[in-house]
């Protein structure tokens, strides 16, 4: 009863699934770097690794063009507010990556007295994903993106877009 | 023959499936070359750009499209509303009406005017305002920088390029693009007027944008230039424009310089004109795209100074030789 | 050697012999150190940058009884480091040497906001690291968390 | 519209901010740019946003404790920032490691230089527009960084050089993989040349460009590659040689003007004599041990005080470490390039163009958190 209640009178569910899979697989990253993670991310782009296979290689240095905050890097009390900014400038829908220990809860640099840096980017913006290491490798930030095009799908047998899932249905 | 069935039905009708067909082919055609160009950067740079949505990525720029139009549109609180809404929508516009006129066949074309290649010039201005009105209604530094290096680029580089072009023209004594193309049935005009092809494929070059003269919307310099504050679709029609607008100038100098239908020298290997029209603009499209992964960007001074103190002079002095020697044979 | 040799020379003249400090075997990695007072900062580091030194690093230490800052001289010839220290009082002033060297500019900066002395002279005495709201001396030692707090000769005694 | 420009006359000069987030600020820099039309009129690098208070962490934990700090304050050059803040630890507290330790040290050093440098082209030229030789760039850098993670265990941020020698000695294939990646980067200059260096836009884009000269470089402390592009042969390893940097044959490459295309030139020539060095390096390096067994993880130096100063791919690094006695420091200091380099752009800035300021930023090749500590 509960669930029948809070559906929409309208069913777009079909438009809603096109859509929601057209996002999954056109993650376009905000160019946005904070510190050692940062080059993680470029090399994550670059040739060897190559994001743009998956579509989320087209860096916009634009917030308002961009899809997904890859937070990269520690974030210091002095950029946090720039951050917050950033995020509210970017258009809905939209996601955050939280890359590397930093951005997930101040990392190596978290002690007790610490005054200079924001322990965790969920402190100031909402995170879908986490992705650890200090700094994660650039297949640990394409694992992220790829659970982040799942969690958009609503589950990774539905992304049937990617060639992954194609052949794991063949095989 | 146009003006006879003027007031025929079948004139509406021919004109109608043409637009329709404009639309769809442009924007498939842009599509396209979105998908192109990742994958030109991609095999340039030693990796392989779009792999994973479709084969090769094939479907990568539709889903792109999806994604934008599904957007958030974003209209910020301090920029100039009107203008802004009306902005992408004015750059659009004019890249479909050149297509109206563009020689695909010899039977391909919607509306063969007697000044079509004026026409395309004449609309192709109309960009250039739709980028000042962007970056000017966005109310945002980098945007207005943008601008005004657009309009400052255009200004320079229209005028050799309209020059190049007068050149071929005192040879056909035509605007007409089928009277241009039908001159070149045995040799192309880049043989005759190396140097006006030279000089139109550059310019062009700056008036797409397109690097390394990309300065409108140096990513490393504006941000994202005129459409930096541009989000969604609207965004994405300021992308599409640029890539029809590559498709249109590379159109342009198919059938000015390249031969238009034809084949080389005359033979046409029994292919069809349209085929060839098509190849040959793609091949230059090509081109254009290894420019852009080859270059660096040039500065703005550099930019101004190649085209009022070499391109300019070069392109009267052409236009100067070609007059005269038509006049002595 | 010549701006080496000829700096110390003049700042013999200028502080007496008794300034200086000789470490012939480079251990610290500095060769002559040089306490000045004060008030004879200015006229120090001028002598250095006529002789064509450059300022290579400028810090502090805090001890429980006073403040101590470290300014790191060096020049483009080997083993030339020479070191000038000054003692300042917690709340006390210090002359700002920007006017002798710009890249004091910034450095003194730095020292200020983390440890709260005052650079008398500085022309644009502003946060530099910290958010322009900070109101702590972060590398103090009374702020946060640290190991120990020692009297200056506990150190160097 | 009136409202926009009510003084057009008045209103010509406008102040840009470029950054905290901006494609070419490498990190979070800000610049406050004054500018008139496209003319920089004053620029004031605004810095901080990286800042993560990396010499209080120095007083609250053991030198051990402090290393992994070491490599995340300048991460393009990591192990050389590893590498000098264990020099000074040793040299504080009397440790010598093992002569094949040295050479390993050196050697992972300098394939480390060479990747930071080869980022720093990529990045520069990123900013000048082009952005193929970007990825050339970091495809070759790859094969360092599976040759240093491989013996490291790390990409980026290494703590491969322990006090008293390295955690974990090197095997053949480590010499073998560094013998074919000089080979390699060596065949790779002519691309190079042939796509950037002989390039007509980018050498009109760097001449004369942003002129950094000896009297500038000396007043703000300017040290590095880009000193050295002024003419001043200004190199640590050869004015005061640390390790074993005395043993071997290499040549500190200089410009003349100062220019952004003088320090195009000395790095790359640099990367060449970086080559130089792991070469002799290799041929050299002897067998033995490769670490002292009986340094303490709690190392206790002596009362007293360390500057120890090195190159970094960036310019002269130092730490500077004050013992009290026990296993904490008593104060930690860097002494960051960087600083200098950023710093002496509040005068170089003036009157050039927004693209050209752009470009010097790119050319003098500076790491954010580096500066911000």
């Amino acid at each position: 009863m509960e669930n029948q209640r809070t559906e929409p009178v309208i069913q777009f569910a079909l438009l809603e699934d096109l859509l929601n899979l057209a996002r999954a697989n056109s993650l376009w990253p905000m160019t946005f770097g904070l510190a050692c993670c940062a080059i993680e991310m470029m090399a994550a782009g670059a040739s060897r690794f190559d994001l743009d296979r998956f579509g989320a290689g087209v860096f916009r240095p634009s917030p308002r063009q961009s899809d997904v905050m890859i937070v990269a890097g520690t974030i210091s009390k002095k950029m946090a507010p720039a951050i917050q900014m950033l995020w509210d400038q970017m258009p809905n829908p939209k996601w955050c990556i939280a890359m590397g220990n930093c951005a997930i809860s101040g990392g190596p640099f978290e002690y007790d007295g610490q005054y200079a840096i924001v322990p965790g980017a969920d402190l100031i913006v909402p995170v879908d994903i986490y992705v650890p290491g200090c700094p994660p490798r650039p297949e640990g930030l394409i694992q992220g993106i790829l659970a982040l095009e799942d969690k958009i799908t609503k589950g990774e047998k539905r992304n049937v877009l990617r060639r992954f899932a194609r052949l794991e249905r063949v095989g | 023959m146009m003006e006879a069935a003027a007031t025929s039905g079948a004139y509406w009708l021919r004109l109608i499936i043409g637009l329709v067909i404009v639309l769809i082919f442009s924007q498939l055609n842009a599509l396209f070359l979105v998908w192109l160009e990742r994958k030109v950067a991609g095999h340039i740079q030693v990796r392989l750009g779009p792999m994973e949505v479709g084969p090769h990525g094939l479907l990568q720029t539709i889903v792109d499209g999806i994604k934008l139009v599904g957007k958030e549109l974003i209209t910020p609180a301090r920029a100039d509303r009107i203008l802004f809404v009306i902005a992408p929508v004015l750059v659009f516009t004019p890249v479909l009406v050149a297509f109206l006129v563009l020689p695909f066949g010899p039977d391909l074309i919607i509306r063969d005017m007697n000044v079509g290649l004026l026409l395309i010039f004449a609309f192709s201005t109309f960009s250039v305002l739709a980028i000042l009105v962007g970056g000017w209604a966005s109310n945002n530094k980098y945007a207005l920088l943008g601008a005004i290096r657009s309009v400052a680029q255009a200004v320079a580089y229209e005028i050799p390029l309209l020059l190049s072009v007068m050149s071929v023209v005192l040879m056909v004594n035509s605007f007409r693009f089928s009277e241009l193309v039908m001159a070149q049935q045995r040799v192309w005009f880049v043989f005759l007027q190396p140097v006006a092809a030279l000089i139109y494929f550059i310019c062009a070059t700056a008036e797409t944008n397109r690097a390394p003269f990309d300065i409108p919307e140096a990513e490393s310099e504006l941000v994202a230039g005129f459409h930096t504050e541009y989000s969604g679709m609207r965004f994405g029609l300021f992308f599409l424009a640029e890539y029809t607008n590559m498709f249109i100038v590379c159109a342009v100098a198919t059938s000015l310089f390249f031969g238009g239908w034809h084949g080389p020298f005359g033979f046409s290997f029994k292919i069809p004109g349209v085929v060839w029209f098509l190849a040959k603009t793609y091949v230059l499209l090509y081109v254009l795209m290894w420019f852009r992964w080859t270059f660096p960007r040039v500065r703005f001074d550099q930019l101004m100074n190649f085209s009022w103190k070499v391109l300019i002079p070069l392109s009267m002095l052409n236009l100067v030789i070609t007059a005269l020697v038509l006049k002595l044979i | 050697m010549a701006a080496k040799d000829e700096a110390l020379q003049r700042i013999r003249e200028l502080l007496g012999e008794g300034a200086l400090t000789a470490d012939p075997d480079f251990r610290t990695g500095v060769s002559w150190t040089i306490t000045c007072p004060r008030e004879s900062l200015v006229a120090v580091m001028r002598i250095f940058e006529e002789c064509g030194f450059y300022l290579e690093s400028l810090t502090g230490l805090d001890f429980q009884d006073t403040l101590e800052f470290v300014y790191h001289m060096n020049t483009y010839e080997p083993r030339a480091r020479m070191a000038v220290r000054v003692l300042c009082p917690h709340d006390g002033e210090i002359p700002s040497v920007s006017g002798v060297f710009s890249s004091a500019l910034w450095q003194e900066r730095e020292a200020w906001e983390f440890f709260g002395v005052r650079f008398s002279g500085h022309p644009d005495l502003r946060h530099l690291l910290l958010p322009e709201d900070a109101d702590f001396h972060p590398l103090r030692k009374d702020f946060g968390t640290v190991h120990a707090y020692r009297k200056r000769e506990e150190v160097y005694g | 519209m009136a409202e926009y420009f009510p003084q057009p006359a008045q209103q010509q000069i406008y102040s840009l901010n470029l950054g905290p987030q901006h494609p070419s600020t490498h990190g979070v820099l800000r610049v406050l740019l004054t500018l008139d039309g496209e003319y920089v009129l004053e620029a004031d690098p605004i810095i901080g946003y990286g800042h993560r208070g990396h010499e209080k962490m120095g007083e609250n934990r053991t030198y051990l404790q402090f290393m992994p700090n070491a490599s995340r304050m300048d991460y393009l050059s990591g192990l050389l920032y590893n590498h000098g803040f264990c020099l000074a630890v040793e040299k504080l507290a009397g440790i010598d490691p093992p002569e094949r330790a040295k050479y390993i040290r050196v050697i992972c050093a300098e394939l480390n230089r060479i990747s930071s440098h080869l980022l720093w082209f990529g990045t520069f030229l990123m900013d000048l527009g082009a952005f193929t030789p970007f990825l050339y760039c970091f495809d070759d850098r790859e094969n360092i960084l599976d040759i240093l993670d491989r013996v490291s265990g790390s990409r980026l941020t290494y703590s491969y050089c322990r006090f008293g020698g390295v955690s974990r000695d090197v095997d053949e294939v480590f010499v073998e993989q560094t013998r074919a990646f000089i080979k390699r980067l060596r065949s790779r200059w002519p691309d190079y040349h042939n796509l950037v260096t002989k390039n007509v836009i980018f050498i009109h884009r760097v001449r004369d460009v942003g002129i950094i000269d000896k009297d500038l470089a000396r007043r703000f402390g300017v040290t590095g590659p880009n000193l050295r592009a002024a003419g001043v042969a200004f190199d640590m390893r050869k004015v005061e040689p640390y390790e074993v940097y005395d043993r071997f044959d290499f040549e500190i490459p200089t410009g003349t003007k100062g220019d952004a295309l003088d320090r195009y030139r000395v790095r790359l020539e640099e990367m060449e004599q970086s080559c130089r060095i792991i070469e002799q390096a290799l041929d050299q390096m002897p067998a033995g041990p490769y670490r002292q067994e009986r340094v303490r993880l709690k190392v206790k130096p002596p009362r007293g005080e360390v500057y120890f100063a090195f190159e970094s791919a960036r310019g002269q690094t130092a730490y500077y470490l004050v013992s009290d006695g026990s296993p904490y420091p008593y104060r930690v200091h860097v002494r960051v390039p960087s600083f200098g380099n950023l710093h002496c752009l509040t005068d170089v800035l003036k009157e050039t163009l927004v693209a050209d300021a752009i470009a010097i930023l790119g050319s003098i090749d500076i790491v954010v958190p580096e500066i911000d500590r």
